[in-house]
Formats: C-alpha cells, sequence, structure tokens
C-alpha cells in the first residue's frame, strides 16, 4: 500500500456535552477511493471537516505526508495539496465559472512574492482552470455566472474547484446528492477515475455507487467507526446489516 | 467590483480633462472648490479598495486619510512633496497595520466596531493630546514642489491652479494604480473574498493576510489623500480623522455605486455637490445630507449610477454569531 | 492613593458603568437578534436626555421623565422597527451603517430644530438635591445615588424577564442562534418588534437618567456609542450578561483610569479593547468562546 | 462686474457670481473700481450651534457702531456679508474659502471657536486680508502665528487666568489646584494661572483634566479633597461650567476650598448655577457694574436696538468695529493700502466700554483684567485684578 498522503489518529470533536466524532483513525492514500457510510448524524461531515481543517479537533492529530498537520488552519491544508468538496454548495456565486475555477487554480500561483502579477499573464492557472473543468465536463458552461448554474452543474464545479488546486487529497462531502440517475453514473465514474491518482474520501448516502467504486469503507455510527474494510467484507459483516444497512437497503 | 469599460475610460478622461481645464472656464471658488471633491474622491476610492473591493465595511479609515495629513504637520517644514507623500503613505500604512491586525480577528459588524473604536481611539490621541496641536488644529506649510533639484515657485495667484492640477494627477494615478492592481492576483483574491471567504480558506488562500494587505494599502493610500488634503487646505485639525468623515466616505461609495472602482469618484463628484447646493438652499445641511441617504438607501439601494449589479452582490448568509469571531 | 478616594472613584466607575449597561445591552441585542447594527443607538440616548431635559423645563419635575422615556422609548422603539429597520435585516453591511447614520444626522437636526443647540444642564428632582458624605471630606449627591440603585433595578428586572418568561427564552435563543427563531415556531416578527422597542426604552431611558449628571448636548450621544461599541465587543455577542460585565469593567477601567493615570485616561478603554481581541476575539463573556 | 458690485451678494447668486467671477479672472484687477463700490466685510461667526447667541450679539454691536458712522468707514459704504460657520471646524477651511473667494470679503471679522478662527488666521496670513478677532482666545493667534493683518480685540486665554492668579496669590493663597478641559484654551489659561499665582506668590500643585467636552468631574473632584489646597482655579465656559460649579458644590467642596476661575466660568451662566455659584470669584476684562460713561452709554444703545441686555461678547464686536473703522479712516477707504492701514490700526486707542486699551506689539488688547464676585445673578466688578495686563506674545515675529 502507498505510504498515506493524509491520516487521522484518534480524532475526536465534542460540541458542548456531545461528542460528534470519537476517536477516529483514518487513512488515505494515493490510488484508493476511500468512502465514509452511516447514517445521518453519524459525524461524516464533521470527519470531512476535521481533516480539512474547518474544525479544530478536541483530541487527536491529522497528519498530512506524514508531518503533523494538527490545527492547521483549512488554507495551509490547501496549499499543502488538501483539496475539498462541501456538502451544501459553495461556490462563488457571483463570478463565472471558470473564474471560479481560476480563482482556484490561482490559490497555488499565490506565494508573497507573486502576488502583484497580473493575472492575464499567468498562463499556469488559466491553464490549470481549463484543465479541471474540462475533466468535470463543464467545459461548454465556462462563460456562465455560476449563480445561474443547474444543481447537478454546480456539483460539478465544487469538484472542478478542488480540483484546480492540484491536490494530492480530495475530500468529497457528498458530490452526488441531489443528482440525476445519469448525471451521477458519470460522475461515480470520473470519481473512480480520480482515485487513481488522488487519495480520495468520499462520504456517500448512494449505497449503489459507493459499493460500485470504493476501495476501503468506513461505517461510522454515533461518531465512532463500527467497521472497516473492502466493500465485500462490509457488506457480509452482520454488524453492520444490523447497525445500519438492515434499513436502508 | 468591476473596472470600467474602454467607453467608461474614455468619459472619465474628458471629465479629468474638464476638470484640467476649470481654471479657463470656472472661477477660483469652484476651482477650490473641485479641489476638495478631489481629495475627497482619493479618499473614497481608498475606502472603496476596503468596501467594494473586499467586503470590509470600516468606520475607522478616516483615522488614516488624518494621520496621513498630520504627517504633514509633524514632519520638518520644507521639504519636497517627493519626499513628504511616501511619507504620509508609510506613517498611515504604519497605523493601519496594527489596526487592522486587531480588527481582522473579527468579521462583519465586529469588523465594523473595532474599526470604529480604534479610529476614535485615534482621534481622541489628535484631540486630546499635544501631539498632533490639540482639538483646533494647526497650521501646516505646504510641502516644497521640488524634484530632482528643480524647484517649482507658486506664485499666491496660481495656487489653486496648481493644486487643482497635482490633486488631478494624484487622483489619476491612484485610480490607474487601482485599476491595474484588480487585474492582479492579489487583485482576483480579494474579489473572491469579498464573495465567498470561506470557500476561499477551503481553497488555499490565507483570506486573513490578503485582508490586512488590503487594509494596510487601503490605509496608505487614504494616508496620501490625507497628504493632499493638508496641501490643499494648509490647515489640519482632529475632524479630519473622526468616524464621520469614515461615514461620509461610505455614503460616497454607495452614491457611486458599490460594484465599480470609478464609483466613489462619481459619488466624491455628487457628495460635495449635494453639500454646497444644501448650504445654498437651506441652512440645514444635515437634514438635506440625512433625506438624501435615506432616499438612496431606501429608493435607490443600487446607487445614483446603478451600477450596483445584482449578481455581484452576496447576501450575508452567516448567521451572525458564527461569524463574530474567526475559529 | 488615599483609600476614601478611592472608594469614591470605584463608585463612580460603578454608576458609570451601570448607565453603560443600558445602552449596551440593547445594542447587543438588537445586534445579535436581527443581525443589525444600530449606529443612532447614541442619538436614542440624546433623544431621552433632552426629553428629560423638555420634560423638567415645562413640568419642573424630572421623575415624570423617566416613565415617559420608557413609554416613549417603546413606541418609538416599535414605530422605527415596523417602518424602516425591518426593511434592513437582509441588507448589506454599508446599507444599514447609512440608514442609521442618516437617522443620526436627522435626529440631531430635529433635535436642533425643537430645542435649539444650547448645552443645558438638567437640575435633579428636588427630593434628591442634597449630599451624602461617603469619605470624611468628600460628598456624592444622592441623585447619583439614585441613578446607580435605578440602573441596578433595571439590570435585574431584564435578567428576570430574559431567564424566566417565554418571550425572553425566545429572545435568548434568537441571540444567540438566530436561525432557532424559525424552527422553533417562533414569531420572528414580534420578537424583533419587542427587542427593538426595549432596547431604543433603554437607550432613552440612560439618557434621561443620565441628563442631570452630564447635562445634555448637541451629539452627546456619539461618546456613548463608541465606549457601548468598545463594550460590547469586550463583553461578547448577544449576550445580555457580557453586556453587564463588560460595561461594568469598562466602567472601572475608564473612571480609574481618569483618576490616576491622567496622561492615558482616554486610552485605557482601548487599550483593554485591543488586549480582549488579541485574547479571546470573541469577547471576554461569549458563551463557548 | 460693476452691478454686481453694487448690489449685495445674494447667498443663492451662486450662478450670477460664478459669471461675474470669470469675467474677473479674465481682466486684471482694477483697484479704481473696488474703491467707488461699497466695502466687503465677512462676518464669520456662529449664527447657529452652541455659540449661536455669542455670535449674534457680536454681530449686532458690530453693525450698531457701523450704525452709528452712517453706515461708512473711511468714506466709503460698509457692506456686511454674514456668514454662519457653526462652530464646526470641519467646514472651517471650505467657509472662510466662500468668504474670500465666492463672496469676495476685503476684510474678515471672526469668530468665537478657537478651532474655526485658525481656518481665518490662516487666510489673513495667505492671503493678506486684514482679519479681527472678536472672541477666540487661542494664545497662538497673537504669538507664534501673529501676522501684521491679524489683530484682536478680545483677550488671549492667558490674561483672565493671570489676572485670577496673581489677584488669589496676593490674597495669601499658596496652593491651588487647576481644573480644566484639556485642550489649548483650557491649557493656556491654565499656564496663565500659574504664572499669575507664582508673581503672587503661591503655587499650583496640581492639575486636574479631563478630555473636551466631557462632563464626567467625579473623577476628578473625589481628588480635590486629598490634596490640601487653598484654592482651586478652573476653565470651564457654557454648559461644561454650569455643569462643574453644580457639582462641585454637590460634592461638598465649595464651603471647604473656594472656587475661582477665569471669567468664563461665571458668564451668561449664572441662572442655570443658582446658588451654587454665589461667591465664586473669576477674572475677566469686563464685569457688571463696571462703571464708566462709554460703557453706560454703550448699554443703553444696545439695550435699544438689540431689545437684549449687552455682555462681555457685544463689546467684543463692538470694538472690532472700531477698530477696524480707524484703520479704514487713516487709508480713507483705500483698503488695499495694506501697511498704513495696518499700521493705524496698530497704534489705535479704542475706546471701549470695558475702558480705553491700546493693542500690544502682538495685536492682542492691553487691558485691564477686573476681579469680579458673583453675587445674585450678577459678576459685580469688585476690583482689578491686574492692570493694563498685555500677553507676553511670546514668538510672535511680524514679518
Amino acid at each position: 500500500m502507498n505510504p498515506a498522503a493524509l491520516e487521522a489518529v484518534g480524532l475526536t470533536r465534542r460540541f458542548g456535552g456531545l461528542t460528534a466524532v470519537s476517536d477516529v483513525s483514518l487513512r488515505l492514500s494515493v490510488g484508493e477511493l476511500h468512502a465514509v457510510i452511516g447514517p445521518n448524524g453519524a459525524g461524516k461531515s464533521t470527519l470531512v471537516n476535521l481533516l480539512s481543517g474547518e474544525l479544530r479537533p478536541s483530541a487527536g492529530s491529522v497528519r498530512l505526508g506524514g508531518a503533523d498537520a494538527t490545527g492547521w488552519p483549512p488554507w495551509r491544508l490547501a496549499q499543502g495539496g488538501v483539496g475539498r468538496s462541501f456538502q451544501r454548495t459553495n461556490v462563488l456565486r457571483g463570478m463565472t465559472v471558470f473564474e471560479n475555477a481560476r480563482l482556484a487554480a490561482q490559490s497555488r500561483a499565490f506565494g508573497l512574492s507573486r502576488w502583484l502579477r497580473a493575472a492575464a499573464a499567468e498562463a499556469g492557472p488559466i491553464a490549470g482552470a481549463r484543465a479541471a473543468l474540462a475533466r468535470v465536463g463543464l467545459s461548454e458552461a465556462e462563460g456562465a455566472v455560476a449563480g445561474t448554474l443547474s444543481h447537478g452543474q454546480l456539483r460539478l464545479l465544487e469538484i472542478a474547484m478542488a480540483l484546480a488546486t492540484a491536490p494530492t487529497v480530495l475530500l468529497l462531502d457528498e458530490p452526488l446528492a441531489g443528482m440525476g440517475p445519469e448525471e451521477g453514473e458519470r460522475l461515480a465514474a470520473l470519481l473512480k477515475a480520480l482515485s487513481r491518482d488522488h487519495a480520495l474520501l468520499l462520504i456517500e448516502h448512494d449505497m449503489d455507487v459507493v459499493f460500485a467504486v470504493a476501495d476501503t469503507l468506513t461505517v461510522m455510527v454515533d461518531g465512532q467507526v463500527l467497521e472497516r474494510g473492502p466493500p465485500d467484507r462490509i457488506r457480509a459483516s452482520a454488524a453492520v446489516r444490523e447497525a445500519y444497512l438492515g434499513h436502508e437497503v | 467590483m468591476i473596472v470600467a469599460s474602454r467607453a467608461g475610460h474614455a468619459a472619465l478622461a474628458l471629465a479629468a480633462l474638464a476638470v484640467a481645464l476649470m481654471p479657463l472656464w470656472a472661477s477660483g471658488y469652484h476651482v477650490q472648490l473641485a479641489s476638495t471633491a478631489l481629495v475627497a474622491a482619493m479618499f473614497a476610492l481608498s475606502l472603496q479598495l476596503l468596501v467594494g473591493a473586499a467586503g470590509m465595511v470600516s468606520l475607522g479609515h478616516a483615522a488614516f486619510f488624518g494621520i496621513g495629513a498630520y504627517a504633514v504637520h509633524l514632519l520638518p517644514a520644507g521639504l519636497s512633496i517627493l519626499f513628504t507623500l511616501p511619507a504620509s503613505a508609510l506613517l498611515a500604512a504604519a497605523a493601519a497595520l496594527p489596526v487592522g491586525a486587531l480588527s481582522l480577528r473579527t468579521r462583519g459588524f465586529f469588523f465594523l466596531m473595532t474599526t470604529l473604536a480604534f479610529g476614535q481611539m485615534l482621534f481622541f490621541l489628535f484631540h486630546d493630546t499635544p501631539l498632533g496641536g490639540g482639538k483646533d488644529g494647526v497650521f501646516v506649510s505646504r510641502p516644497a514642489l521640488e524634484a530632482f533639484g528643480f524647484a517649482f515657485e507658486v506664485p499666491r495667484r496660481s495656487r489653486p491652479t496648481v493644486l487643482l492640477l497635482l490633486n488631478l494627477g494624484v487622483l489619476a494615478a491612484m485610480y490607474a494604480g487601482l485599476a491595474a492592481l484588480m487585474g492582479t492576483l492579489f487583485g482576483h483574491a480579494l474579489r473572491g473574498i469579498r464573495e465567498n471567504e470561506d470557500r476561499m480558506r477551503a481553497l488555499g488562500y490565507d483570506t486573513r493576510r490578503v485582508k490586512l494587505a488590503a487594509f494596510v494599502l487601503a490605509g496608505a493610500l487614504a494616508g496620501v489623500a490625507g497628504h493632499m488634503s493638508a496641501m490643499t487646505e494648509a490647515f489640519v485639525n482632529p475632524e479630519l480623522l473622526g468616524w464621520h468623515r469614515s461615514a461620509e466616505g461610505l455614503l460616497m461609495i454607495l452614491l457611486g455605486g458599490l460594484g465599480a472602482l470609478h464609483g466613489p469618484i462619481l459619488g466624491a463628484a455628487a457628495f460635495v455637490g449635494l453639500g454646497e447646493a444644501a448650504t445654498l438652499l437651506t441652512e440645514r445641511r444635515r437634514l438635506v445630507e440625512g433625506l438624501v441617504i435615506l432616499a438612496v438607501v431606501l429608493v435607490l439601494p443600487r446607487g445614483l449610477a446603478g451600477l450596483r449589479l445584482g449578481l455581484l452582490r452576496r447576501r450575508e448568509p452567516a448567521p451572525v454569531a458564527a461569524a463574530a469571531a474567526e475559529p | 492613593m488615599d483609600v476614601s478616594g478611592l472608594l469614591a472613584q470605584v463608585l463612580n466607575g460603578l454608576q458609570y458603568g451601570l448607565l453603560l449597561f443600558l445602552i449596551s445591552s440593547g445594542l447587543t441585542l438588537v445586534f445579535g437578534v436581527m443581525g443589525v447594527i444600530n449606529l443612532a443607538h447614541g442619538s436614542l440616548f440624546m433623544i431621552g436626555a433632552y426629553a428629560a431635559f423638555a420634560i423638567t423645563r415645562l413640568t419642573g419635575a424630572l421623575w415624570l421623565a423617566l416613565p415617559a422615556a420608557v413609554a416613549g422609548g417603546l413606541l418609538f422603539g416599535a414605530l422605527l422597527e415596523r417602518v424602516l429597520f425591518r426593511r434592513f435585516y437582509r441588507r448589506e453591511h454599508l446599507d444599514q451603517v447609512l440608514l442609521t447614520f442618516a437617522l443620526i444626522l436627522l435626529f440631531e437636526e430635529a433635535r436642533s430644530a425643537l430645542l435649539g443647540n444650547d448645552f443645558h444642564s438638567v437640575p435633579a428632582p428636588a427630593v434628591l438635591d442634597f449630599s451624602v458624605p461617603v469619605t470624611a471630606a468628600f460628598s456624592y449627591s444622592a441623585y447619583r445615588l439614585a441613578v446607580l440603585a435605578v440602573c441596578l433595578l433595571v439590570a435585574v428586572l431584564m435578567f428576570l424577564g430574559i431567564e424566566r418568561t417565554r418571550l425572553g427564552s425566545a429572545v435568548r435563543a434568537a441571540a444567540e442562534k438566530p436561525e432557532m427563531v424559525e424552527l422553533l415556531g417562533l414569531d420572528a416578527r414580534r420578537i424583533h418588534m419587542v427587542v427593538f422597542a426595549v432596547g431604543t426604552a433603554l437607550a432613552m431611558l440612560a439618557g434621561a437618567l443620565a441628563a442631570p449628571l452630564q447635562s445634555v448636548y448637541p451629539n452627546m450621544g456619539d461618546g456613548f456609542l463608541i465606549v457601548s461599541f468598545v463594550v460590547v465587543v469586550v463583553g461578547g455577542v448577544g449576550s445580555v450578561a457580557g453586556a453587564f460585565w463588560g460595561a461594568l469593567l469598562i466602567g472601572l477601567v475608564d473612571t480609574l483610569g481618569k483618576a490616576y493615570v491622567p496622561g492615558a485616561a482616554g486610552l485605557a478603554v482601548y487599550v483593554l479593547m485591543a488586549a480582549v481581541l488579541l485574547w479571546r476575539p470573541g469577547g471576554l463573556f461569549a458563551r463557548g468562546a | 462686474m460693476r452691478d454686481s458690485a453694487n448690489t449685495p451678494v445674494p447667498r443663492r447668486g451662486l450662478v450670477a457670481l460664478a459669471g461675474a467671477a470669470v469675467l474677473a479672472e479674465a481682466l486684471p484687477p482694477r483697484p479704481a473700481l473696488a474703491q467707488g463700490g461699497p466695502l466687503r466685510v465677512g462676518l464669520m461667526l456662529p449664527f447657529s450651534g452652541t455659540f449661536a447667541a455669542l455670535g449674534e450679539n457680536i454681530a449686532a454691536a458690530f453693525e450698531m457702531h457701523l450704525a452709528e458712522r452712517g453706515g461708512r468707514m473711511g468714506g466709503r459704504p460698509v457692506q456686511i456679508i454674514r456668514l454662519d460657520d457653526e462652530s464646526n471646524p470641519a467646514n472651517a477651511v471650505q467657509n472662510v474659502n466662500r468668504l474670500v473667494s465666492r463672496d469676495r470679503a476685503e476684510a474678515l471679522v471672526g469668530t468665537v471657536h478657537s478651532g474655526v478662527v485658525m481656518a481665518l488666521v490662516q487666510a489673513a496670513r495667505e492671503r493678506g486680508v486684514p482679519l479681527i478677532i472678536p472672541n477666540a482666545g487661542n494664545v497662538a493667534a497673537t504669538r507664534e502665528l501673529c501676522s501684521p493683518t491679524v489683530f484682536r480685540t478680545s483677550f488671549s486665554n492667558w490674561q483672565p487666568a493671570y489676572g485670577m492668579g496673581l489677584a488669589l496669590g496676593k490674597q495669601g493663597a499658596k496652593r491651588a489646584a487647576w481644573v480644566t478641559w484639556d485642550y489649548a484654551a483650557g491649557n493656556e489659561a491654565g499656564e496663565g494661572f500659574r504664572q499669575g499665582l507664582a508673581a503672587g506668590g503661591g503655587e499650583v500643585v496640581r492639575e486636574l483634566k479631563l478630555p473636551f467636552p466631557e462632563t464626567n468631574f467625579q473623577p476628578l473632584l473625589a481628588q480635590i479633597p486629598g490634596l490640601s489646597l487653598d484654592a482651586v482655579g478652573s476653565f470651564f465656559a457654557g454648559g461644561g461650567a454650569v455643569q462643574f460649579v453644580r457639582e462641585y458644590a454637590a460634592a461638598g467642596l465649595k464651603e471647604r476650598v473656594p472656587l475661582c476661575g477665569s471669567g468664563f466660568l461665571t458668564e451668561g451662566t449664572l441662572q442655570a448655577q443658582g446658588a451654587a455659584a454665589e461667591g465664586i470669584r473669576t477674572a475677566l476684562h469686563y464685569g457688571d457694574g463696571l462703571d464708566n460713561p462709554k460703557n453706560t452709554a454703550f448699554r443703553r444703545a444696545f439695550r435699544e436696538r438689540a431689545n437684549r441686555d449687552a455682555d462681555v461678547y457685544a463689546v467684543q464686536g463692538y470694538d472690532a468695529a472700531q477698530l477696524l473703522g480707524i484703520g479704514l479712516d487713516a487709508v480713507r477707504g483705500d483698503i488695499s493700502a495694506e501697511k498704513e492701514l495696518t499700521r493705524a490700526m496698530r497704534g489705535a486707542r479704542v475706546d471701549s466700554p470695558r475702558g480705553a486699551f491700546t493693542l500690544s506689539p502682538s495685536h492682542n488688547p492691553v487691558q485691564n483684567i477686573y476681579l469680579r464676585e458673583a453675587r445674585s445673578g450678577e459678576n459685580r466688578v469688585v476690583g482689578v485684578a491686574a492692570e493694563a495686563l498685555a500677553d507676553p506674545g511670546t514668538g510672535c515675529r511680524m514679518s
């Protein structure tokens, strides 16, 4: 197995009296699509927010490429190669699709000494943005203002923005939510393809997709890891079946 | 925030030409009034870098304007403008740095309140201590117009004309610089932050540092405007730092349209014209000013120029409590 | 430093702080529940003070001004909320700032037209126009002590109202999590109007109480507005308890600073604010900070 | 141009004025023409705001003296242009511009507010327009900022306080504190009080200050009992003075440590201060019950004309008109003769209701400072605190 690109060690997060994530450990490696499933309120989104730095862990640590990255702010993790999409679409709605992707790509060119470079002369980010849009299939819509896109297109733009930052780790929080079956299928294929050159964490409710694309599955219930393993084993697990799959599949 | 089109820039250039030729067609009083408006435009333009470009509404911005003006008083008399102008900008930036670093630990309304409080602190510093000559203000001797050993003596009669051209030149340079800045990676980052700061952070932007840079730069530009104010009027007083002036700057921005870089220039002209018209019509200037603001925010929320494109506006989605402080 | 002098100064600080509390609690609630920043809050204080001046001049009785300020404030606040502020809850900060700035200008202009621009002193009520010796050499006017007591009473009433009544708990919920109001199916419009009316009444009551202490003069609300902002920043978001402790702290720091560090008197509260921003940017008394 | 010079400049006639101004710009100046028309004197005073009553009295007395002279000075009719400065320093420079550039005032009189007056002094210095200050007492105007064209008919902040300190010292006070707003006027007066008291044999042991215009006096008052003082001197004015005097009494200090001050502490405020002010001694260049024929005649005339009693501000405005009249008579209305005009004004002996005064080398009155005592609503003159007192004029170099 490849070395871990991003690793959670005993991550715990409490909100007041409630423990949303309890002692979760997790390894994400390039070439592997790691899906986290679990019922609503299991702590999946909190886990993503802990890994991307939006939340600080109450206990435990985050390791990026083997080095400690606990408590880093989001921008620093992003600069370190962690890209993410949001569960609720979170794009810059007043800008065009291309501008959204370009801003994402520019973040990597944004060293202190380069702040005052003319954006129009920066070929790298422009190419990076186009490539990311092409990969998710949004090239046609690049001139459209993001606020006018359809829901499915916005989900794709989320992923394109994450991709444009040239990450090694992709944290995708329910990318398929609200998509039609056809769109969903295409996106599933894209996810599988992306996992070849990224370490990919997928949170998803659509079990058909999850079991079709995931290399490894982690099942969370009540903030804790219930079971982990390849899809076949999870499908066969009595505990999982009882706690979760039983009443949803 | 958008930068004007080619046609828009042509119109701006024509307006600048008309202003430059004012000494030929307008009275001496109106030439001086135009200088006042140009200085106001510089101030509003520097504020636009915060409000229009980055979505940071500051009520303490006038403090940096005032510091830029007081710098002329604090520096030894007789220096060249080539020295005093950058010195004013630097001093204002030096004040903006700690104020910005502290205020930017908060967001939204809290940012507004902290900038207001720190701005008033600086106001009191000049109002209540002998540092700047106290609440009554002081005269300043105008910096010398000399460069590279070539001194330019201005006879009393033509001084308003020279000041007009000087102010026009500084404003034009400031506008051109900001227009170019909007096209840099930094300018793009600011625009992104105005749209959606959290997303920008997730994309890898250290948004607080970008905002601080904008805050300090805006402070420096306000310092330049303050310098030109002191140069024009040869008199400074603590009112230059007061928060009412900050609010007036915001009003100019709103009048001119929030969405465009050139909005504050139109807004400043409208504001000064409005004040002049108000004094001619009535003794109650505040009444006119207050009613005009009410009319604008109630009836014309997109500014006189109608340039505040709906698509460019961002509703404030975050609950206030959560936005109060960054984690 | 003599101990009796210090005692007198602490008393001064508490009295000033409690007055600040009346102003800043309204500010912080309006801000926490509706998300509106009201720059005209200081002008409401000014209106209360001038109302006390006018009532005292007409009737000779300051005590009439207190219920008048409360009743008038409730009505005036409800009216302002209904006619103006309601439209601005979802607007940009800039619009809210300018709306309330315009109100300052208009309130000051109305004050100038109705009552002129003079600095007026307002006599304390005759019953309280005597001095109580607090130390061997220094007396404290009975009216100041009465103000202290009234402010404390109002603070207690506010805590009871917020902690013990249904409406109070709705307001508390709204201030902590504005989205809760709709989740809980509360009548947001009613809560907004009540909060704004109470905030206005508190500011005007503070003005009426302060009139004999401060005199009345144009733009007198400005200074209080700024200091109230400092109180809210120091105390924390939308929390009445934060405003209470923050106001007392600021009152004491300001008063003792003026008495014992005269050179840096005006700066003490800002230094405190800077320290709070560095240490706990959410405010000293913010919940869950 | 000829027409517009002969008619009063209307406030609203901006367009016409602008048109005329364009012509004026295009043509060379014509002094001969200017001499024939009326002389435009700009009265920049507060006609609204806190100091409106002061501005009205100054203007009324100025106009009264002009009327006494048949509306002419130096043979020329004088046209008065009033401009309300609202005591707002933020608009001061622009207001002076309005008077000088738009309304083409040839001489300036103003003003009350010590911040606003700075803009006037600057115009006088920069453009050579003669200025007479009828109230504002900033010492700088007749010290480091003195100028051949700047005159004052009122006082410098230093003068009354010096007189008070001197009188206090001569009465045997050894230890005194000085209480004031921490701003130029208060500190300049404090300097005078300190020097006067020292000259009389006493000492200022503590200065207690609070920011202008705050009225939270308690932190200062609470310190006074611990200082074992013979007297407290103070500089406050208007509503601040009312509040201070009342709180001083309410704190039980009045009986223990006598309060005194620069005359503005009780000037126009006695009604509001009531019993709290009774017996307070102050020093000023004017007072009630000043018995001389000029004063009696002046007060009667002012009462008839303005239907209210004259006060120190009216005296200062009246004397401003007298001084300008003396100067213009000397040059027979040719105000462009700057040197002769200022020489005549500099050497004037002004027959003032306060008693005749001359001007010091820095153009500030050399005048008696009277000791007054507040008695049943009047500031009765009880003696002379300092005779023919001149401001030191430190740092004045007339160019």
